[in-house]
């Protein structure tokens, strides 16, 4: 039997904090989630009872950790339904997922002339790698922008592909402004024109149950461990069995080496090839944990559980005189982001701290996104599975105070 | 005029006056709100600090081995900032500037809001004013 | 008042583990090491107490956890006597940390016709990469060998130092022999000759209290977490702040950011600028709780504690008939490599891992050492602070045991 | 000749009889000493199986649709499950490689020492037979 939302929130200890005399309300899981007793507790485990070095060790606690560092693989395969585990490759995080790829794809498959489209919704990790590969190669940097409501159109994206276009690099939920893109349209679209697509899944994996790889044959996969309630410092890049074996390494030593001398040296298959040095354990162990924590609820619940937080969100929060929701997409997730007339948006972070509101404010690593809505910033409140209606009150009661306060 | 560390005790006795935080920020702002206005075009690139999440200009002058300087931000909090280093050093000798004791914002409670993100906020603002007061000082001295 | 190295071994809770009915030997060290509860206890403190992401935040967590992860910046940058925090940069481990240096510093420095000398001894994760970048950029590959002893010879590098020399990269302790590089001597050598020095001390940050980088002068730094008692996942890459300012950017996005457009990018200034990425913020706490506890003991008394065991395990080992312990370097740090005469390696890794005993065998990621040595591995006995003559023994009562076994 | 099934059963039963890890390893250890033999010339890169910590080498022959092979290995351990497979599928017809039950090797107590990690021991040895038998497999069916 499925766990019930409902009791999720007793599983996360932090969420009992005081805040400046408040209870904590947090509402910035967009920069990270926070985690379950279940992670914590898999973390203090896996070093009281079998912490060891990887791979090429025989004794005891080795053969454990290995084992447990494979499953964990394995888990990650099964969340996001890979072909292969061998396709789940452990990385930092998003950020580092994207770069493999930007240098290893990059340095394989991108020529001078050629072309690589990205959206005008990326976080800066999404962009700068692909805008940096461009100028390294020579290569062409086209930006696919958004529309009046923050979405993207397909129909626009069909018209820039070209025979020299490369990949398309987009985000499937945008951290920024909650928009989830139509991945369903544009990737067979890509493939159509013979162009493979790298998906940025950090603002997706957590919320979304259209997280199957295969189904939504994406080229690329990328998300990180600490925005899916796992730890920091693990994150996971998905890629075809196809491109793993044509593309060069990344970084270089450890275990992703096969034989070396000083003249010749060759390297292991994939996912080792990719993993160089010692990988974090711990924090694959953490993200496996997390993963069983995730599937303990059901994700029809849980997706229509934040789906119909999130609704309360934009109600609860267009109710409010003066204050602007960004974007008007058709299908939004988890982000709830907005600027209150005249009132700057550190100033509302600020001001909702005192109440023990935390939200973020600024560009959110999306400077494209504020340069074409023409702001500096605006205050963003994003959603997990552990929010609930008076979280959003609470943001509301404490929007409307920093008014009061600020407009006599 | 009175030094810096009398201003401080005097803005540190007003400041314990207040009680709520609500209290401590309303005030904060008035005292940005009072702040000599800073004419638009100064409000350049040039005189922007750089690093600070919301936009604070600094528009410094040198007169006699003296600094003074004009101030503002789109952000209401950060102007009251710069208005109490304002209050505090706007006319000070160029040295005053080097050796000001800033322990004045941990009493306030803010510092911890402001000081702590890398290049954000009071730090950046107080580094700016004290490199355009070494310029001040040298230009005296040379 | 430092604590005395004998109470340390309680520290260590996995250490009390019992392993195929006998108790835990951990003697895989170098591979990575256990972790005391304090480091622990602080990543579930972290978790539980302040998670949040860092820099861009202005809630109270989000400082809190800045303000964690700039003091575990601060801890390592005293730890190592760095000149500024800043110089300090957060990576995954040694392996990121030299391949930050070989993708960046390389990019910069490295042009075809330079040369790039690497010793012999080193571990894979300091030779490949600079095997990479020699052939990415038609520079020549030069490999310093070691003596009959295990030793670099200050006089041969002399003789290999040329005008094309852009960089030297050894360790300080060999992870396969043990070997402690004089580096008193090596890295004015090479400054005299106008070559910056890379040292890997994934082996000696841990061991030697001689990891002052400014009385090393060492131009980079680079360890581990994992291997210093510190979390997974984490690790150093220390660069004079000459160095970093001249470098260009390793990886892409997030907070080495400062501004984006679809025609021009601009990067933070360092450490940040080398920090793509959410950082591992859980990864720095434990290290900086891995670094106090390091720093509760007298570091006089920890050397001479760890020398005067390794003496007893060199001795020990010297008593059994038919084992040849490599290398005699006239110093040696931690590592006690060896074979016993008609018993492979593997086998006596296996078979004393059944009396608890837990080992290395193989190459250790150092195959050009086992090719000089013309063997195809090793068993490889490593010491932390936490073993004692009592390991000591329970190995070499393992290894008589084993031989008994196999020389019927 | 009997089936892999009934060969595993035998093999399952001669360990059970034994009691300390000591007397499994010195079983496993004996039956790698009875093994045939394997000429010098025949351990070349090209019958090493890759991605063992330790060397193990495996010459096939196919006769008939039945796989045959010598095997050797530089550790007493390895030759000793090498020794097992070869009690195991020796002279097997090619099929009986592809559905081989292995296990056998769990109530050995090995299998967790050489099956785990990536591309080494038992599982590198298996799958390098299985594809000889598979080849052989086809040459009957082509
Ligand atoms: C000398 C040396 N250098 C580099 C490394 C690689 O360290 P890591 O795997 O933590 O990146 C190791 C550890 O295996 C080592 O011993
Ligand atoms: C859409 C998106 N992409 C990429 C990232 C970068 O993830 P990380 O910082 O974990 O590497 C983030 C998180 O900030 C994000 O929201």
């Amino acid at each position: 039997m499925a766990k019930s939302i409902s009791e999720a929130r007793a599983d996360f200890p932090i969420l009992s904090t005081w805040i400046n005399d408040h209870p904590l309300v947090y509402l910035d899981n967009a920069a990270t989630t926070q985690k379950p007793q279940a992670v914590i507790d898999a973390l203090r485990d896996y070093y009281t009872l079998v912490n060891s070095n990887v791979h090429r060790g025989n004794h005891t606690l080795a053969i454990r950790a290995t084992d447990m560092y494979e499953e964990a693989r394995a888990k990650v395969a099964r969340f996001i339904n890979a072909a292969h585990p061998h396709e789940v490759i452990f990385t930092r995080g998003t950020t580092e997922s994207i770069n493999l790829v930007a240098a290893s794809f990059g340095e394989a498959f991108v020529h001078p002339g050629d072309e690589i489209i990205v959206s005008q919704l990326e976080h800066h990790s999404n962009f700068v790698p692909w805008f940096e590969l461009c100028r390294r190669k020579g290569a062409r940097f086209r930006v696919l922008p958004f529309t009046a409501d923050g979405e993207l159109d397909p129909e626009v994206l069909k018209g820039m592909f070209t025979e020299k276009t490369r990949l398309l690099a987009l985000n499937q939920v945008s951290n920024s402004l909650g928009t989830v893109n139509p991945l369903e349209t544009i990737i067979p679209l890509a493939h159509a024109n013979g162009v493979p697509v790298l998906v940025d899944a950090a603002q997706s994996v957590q919320h979304l149950a259209a997280r199957d790889v295969q189904a939504l044959d994406a080229d690329f996969y990328a998300f990180s461990g600490h925005k899916m309630y796992g730890p920091m410092g693990i994150g996971v890049l998905y890629a075809k069995e196809y491109w793993l074996e044509k593309m060069p390494p990344f970084l270089f030593g450890g275990e992703m080496i096969d034989q070396v001398s000083s003249v010749r040296v060759t390297f292991a298959q994939p996912p080792y090839k990719f993993e160089a040095g010692t990988p974090n354990v711990e924090g694959a162990v953490g993200l496996g944990a997390a993963v069983d924590y995730l599937n303990s609820f059901d994700w029809q619940e849980l997706e229509a559980y934040e789906e119909s937080l999130l609704v309360y969100g934009i109600e609860q929060l267009r109710a409010i005189p003066g204050l602007t929701l960004y974007g008007n997409p058709r299908r939004r997730s988890s982000i709830l982001p907005f600027n209150v007339e005249g009132i700057q948006h550190y100033d509302m972070g600020i001001l909702l701290d005192t109440s023990g509101v935390a939200v973020r404010t600024g560009q959110h690593c999306t400077q494209p996104i504020m340069d074409a809505l023409s702001i500096t910033g605006t205050v963003r409140a994003s959603l997990a599975l552990y929010n609930n209606r008076e979280d959003i009150d609470a943001l509301t009661h404490g929007i409307r105070r920093v008014i009061k306060m600020l407009k006599r | 005029m009175r030094t810096t560390a009398e201003i401080a005790a005097q803005i540190s006795e007003e400041f314990s006056l207040l009680e709520s935080w609500e209290e401590k920020y309303d005030y904060l702002i008035e005292k940005g709100q009072n702040l000599p206005e800073m004419p638009a075009e100064l409000k350049s690139e040039e005189h922007r600090v750089k690093g600070c999440q919301s936009s604070v200009w600094f528009a410094t002058e040198c007169r006699e081995g003296r600094l003074y300087f004009q101030t503002d931000s789109d952000s209401l909090i950060v102007k009251g900032l710069a208005a109490l280093l304002f209050e505090l050093l706007n006319g000070q000798p160029a040295e005053a500037y080097a050796t000001v004791d800033l322990s004045l914002f941990d009493t306030l409670g803010f510092w911890r809001h402001l000081s702590s993100q890398r290049s954000n906020g009071l730090t950046a603002m107080v580094s700016f004013l004290k490199s355009a007061a070494e310029e001040c000082a040298a230009r005296m001295g040379g």
